[in-house]
C-alpha cells in the first residue's frame, strides 16, 4: 500500500465546496504545500474548518485573501483584517467557536461521539440555538461532533506508513484533525522510513492517514 | 510614578504561589512574566500547546515551531511538555490551570467579563478565552481603569460577554478589586490616588474592604 | 474434515482486504491472524492501546509491557504505534477499524448480539465488545453454529444485549450468512452440510441466497 | 517543589472509603508497589474505579481478594473469580461500564467536560437509567464524567517534575487517570533527572502530578 502521492495527485482529491480541515495556530503547524496547492488550482466556495486565518500572507490566510472561502468556522479570526472585512460584506459565512470547543467538536467526530457537555460559552452568544443541559446542578451547553471531506495535515516525522510525530507547537489541530475526515493528506516535512519513528512516541497512527505528500520546507 | 502597565503587571505578579500553573492572556498579561517574585516557580501554559513556556528567544535563535498563544517566537523551559489543542483545553477546562490573566473591555460588579468583540466594530473572536476564562481557577483582570476617561468597570456589562461570574480579582493601576457572591471590594489602593476618585473612574458598586491597604509594588 | 474452530478462522480470514484494520476478539477469532492470505496485509488493532500488532513472541522472548487485549504476551511489528485506552476506543467507536472478529453467544436474525453475561451465571462484563460491536464498520461472528446442540443463532436473543442490530456476518462450521434490512441471508454452504440440515440447527429464519456457494476453505 | 516521597508517605494520602483509580490491562501498567502499599495498610472500604480486576494474584486483583474494595467500576472482571463471587454475594457493590465509555467519562472528568454523548451501550442494560438523546436522528446515551480522591499512576520513565513517559501497552487508563483525581501518584519505574524525556514525547505533562514514589520494579 503506497500511500506517497505527489501534489498535483493531492490536488485532484479535493473539490469545489468541498468540507476542509486545516490545522495549524497562526501558521505554525500549517501544511503550507497543500495549501499553497489549494491556492494555485483555484478551487471555490470552500467550507474551511480552523481555529485561525493567520496572516494574509500565511497559511490559510492566503485562501482567504484569494477568495475560496465560502464558509468559516474558526476560533480566531483578528490576526487577519481580510477575514473580518469579507466577513462583514458578507463574503464570508463566519462562525466564531471557543478554541477548546472547536478542538472538542473535531475530537468527537473523529471519536464517534454524539456530542458533549461543556460549561465554554454558557451565558454568552455561543449558547443560542443549543441545547442547555443541567448536570449537578451546573449548566452546560451540548456541542455537536465535526467532521470533513478533507483534512490537510502536517507532519514534522512522517514514516511510509504514515505514521506521524509532531515537533513542540506545531501539534495543535493535527491530531484530532486527523481523526475527523474522509480522506486525510499529510504533508511530510520530513519523510522517513517505517521504523524510524518510535512507536512509543507515534503522535497520529498511520491507520488515519491516507496519503503522504513531500513538503517544500 | 512608574509605567501604568508596569504597575499593574507588578501586582499582578504578586498574586501567585510557588508552583502555580498560570496562562497569561496577550498584550499587558504577557508583561506579568516578567516580575514574578524570586523564589516563586511559576509554570506557564501556552494553549496553543505547552506548558514550561520561558522568555522570548534572542534574536536569530528563533524557533518557527515555538510560538506563544499571540504567535511570538518563544522559549520552553526544561521540563516543559507539548501537546494537542485538545489535550491543552482539557487541562484549561478541566480546572487544571491556577490562574489565567486576561485583559478587558468591560468587567461589572458580579463579574461578568466582556473582552472578545465589539458589535460592528471589532470582531476578533474568543479563541481560548471563553474557555480559559470558565476552567482556570482563578481569573484575574489585568487592565487600565477607564478607557478614554471612561469606566470600564461597569455596574453592567453592555458589550457580548465572554463569560458570566467567572473574574475573581481585577487588578488596575488605581487599585485591587475582589469579587465574591458578597459583592464587589476595594482590596488594594495605589499610594497616589484616593478612595474618591476610584468611586469616579468606577460605575460599579463597591465596598471598601476593612482591611484597606496600600498597594504592593 | 478439518477442525470445526480452523474451518471457521480459515473462512473469516478470506473476508479482509489488503490494508485492513482489524480488531479479533479473544478466543477462536483469535486464530483468524494464522489464516491471512498471502498478500493481504492487515493491521491489527488491540483495544488496550496498539496497532500493528504481530505474533506471540518466542518462549523467553516475552516483554511484559506488552499483551494483547486477552492479556497474552504478543510481539508489535515495524510502523505499529502505541496510544492511551481513550485514543484506542476514539479508534473504535469513530468508525477507524474495518472489521472485528467476535465470539457470540446467541445472535438473531435482525442482527441483535449478545455474548458479555449469563444472568446469575457468568457476568464477566462487557470490557470492550460493545464499543467494538457499534463502531466498527463491520460485525464479524465467528461461532460454533450450535452449543450442545441448541441453535445459538435464534429469531430473538434471549440474553442481556451487547448491541442491536450491528452484526453483518456470521460464519460457523456449516455455513456463512450475511445480515441484511432485507433479512439474513445463507451465501455459503459448507462442502458437508445440506440446507435442510442449516434449517434444523437455526431457528432464526433465513432466506437461501441466489447466489448460494459452497464455503470456501 | 519536591514530589518525591517515600511509600509511607504516600500511602498516609489514602483513607478508608476514598475513590481511588488505578490503571492496567490485566495488570500490565497497574502500579504494583502502590497497590501493595494500600494492601499492607489494609485500607477498608474503597470505591475503585478500574478497566478490570486482573488475577487474583496480580494488581488490583490483591485488593479484592484481601476484601478492600466496597465498591466497583469497571469494564470486564472476568479473569478474577473472586470479584464475580464476591459481587453474587453481596459484597462487593459492582458497575460495569464499557471500556470505552469508562475511559471516555474518566477523560471527561478530567477535562471539565459535563458528559458527552455514545452510541456505545444503547438498546442494552448500559441505558438504564441514562437519558437518551438523539442526534441526527440517532440514538446516544448521555454519559457523566467521573473522578476520584486519589489516581495511583504508573510511568514507565519519570522526571523529578513528575513529567511521564509510558512504555508499550502500560499507557493504556494512565493517562486520563492523571487528569481525573484530587491527589495524583505515580510509581516511577525509572527516575530520570529533568530534562531526560523529550518535551515532545512527554505523555502526561508534570502539572498533573502531586507526587511520585519509586517502583519496587
Amino acid at each position: 500500500m503506497n500511500k506517497i502521492i505527489s501534489l498535483e495527485q493531492a490536488m485532484d482529491l479535493v473539490h469545489d465546496g468541498m468540507t476542509v480541515m486545516i490545522p495549524g495556530f497562526m501558521g505554525v503547524g500549517t501544511p503550507e504545500t497543500l495549501v499553497d496547492g489549494l491556492v494555485e488550482k483555484g478551487l471555490q466556495d470552500l467550507f474551511i474548518i480552523c481555529t485561525d486565518t493567520a496572516r494574509p500572507n500565511v497559511g490559510i490566510g492566503k485562501l482567504i485573501v484569494n477568495g475560496q472561502v465560502k464558509k468559516l468556522y474558526a476560533s480566531h479570526i483578528g490576526t487577519n483584517p481580510e477575514t473580518g472585512r469579507m466577513m462583514n460584506e458578507g463574503l464570508i459565512d463566519v462562525t466564531l467557536i471557543p478554541q477548546g470547543t472547536l478542538a472538542e467538536r473535531i475530537r468527537a467526530g473523529g471519536a464517534g461521539l454524539g456530542g458533549f457537555l461543556t460549561p465554554t460559552g454558557v451565558g454568552t452568544v455561543v449558547e443560542e440555538g443549543k441545547q442547555k443541559i443541567v448536570v449537578d446542578g451546573k449548566d452546560y451547553l451540548l456541542e455537536l461532533p465535526l467532521r470533513a471531506d478533507v483534512a490537510l495535515i502536517r507532519g514534522s516525522k512522517v514514516d511510509k506508513k504514515g505514521n506521524i510525530w509532531y515537533n513542540a507547537a506545531t501539534r495543535n489541530f493535527n491530531t484530532v484533525m486527523a481523526t475527523a475526515a474522509k480522506t486525510v493528506i499529510v504533508e511530510a516535512q520530513e519523510l522517513v522510513e517505517v521504523g524510524e519513528i518510535d512507536p512509543n512516541n507515534v503522535m497520529t497512527p498511520g491507520i488515519f492517514v491516507d496519503y503522504i505528500v513531500r513538503g517544500n520546507a | 510614578m512608574m509605567d501604568v502597565r508596569e504597575r499593574i503587571a507588578r501586582r499582578v505578579a504578586k498574586e501567585f504561589k510557588d508552583g502555580d500553573i498560570v496562562n497569561l492572556g496577550i498584550g499587558m498579561p504577557t508583561l506579568v512574566a516578567n516580575y514574578i517574585p524570586e523564589g516563586v516557580e511559576i509554570i506557564f501554559q501556552s494553549e496553543n500547546g505547552f506548558v514550561g513556556m520561558g522568555p522570548a528567544p534572542q534574536e536569530g535563535n528563533e524557533d518557527p515551531d515555538i510560538v506563544n498563544a499571540g504567535g511570538l517566537p518563544v522559549t520552553v523551559l526544561k521540563g516543559a511538555a507539548y501537546f494537542d489543542s485538545a489535550t491543552s483545553f482539557g487541562i484549561i477546562r478541566g480546572g487544571h490551570v491556577d490562574a489565567t490573566v486576561l485583559g478587558a473591555l468591560q468587567v461589572d460588579e458580579v463579574g461578568n467579563l466582556a473582552n472578545w468583540m465589539i458589535p460592528g466594530k471589532l470582531v476578533p473572536g474568543m479563541g481560548g478565552a471563553m474557555d480559559l476564562v470558565v476552567g482556570a481557577k482563578k481569573v484575574i483582570l489585568a487592565m487600565e481603569h477607564t478607557a478614554k476617561g471612561r469606566p470600564k468597570i461597569l455596574k453592567e456589562c453592555t458589550l457580548p460577554l465572554t463569560a458570566r461570574k467567572e473574574v475573581n480579582l481585577i487588578v488596575t493601576e488605581m487599585g485591587v478589586f475582589d469579587i465574591t457572591p458578597g459583592g464587589m471590594f476595594l482590596r488594594e489602593i495605589a499610594p497616589d490616588v484616593t478612595v474618591e476618585q476610584i468611586r469616579e473612574a468606577t460605575e460599579a458598586d463597591f465596598i471598601v474592604s476593612e482591611h484597606l491597604k496600600v498597594m504592593e509594588e
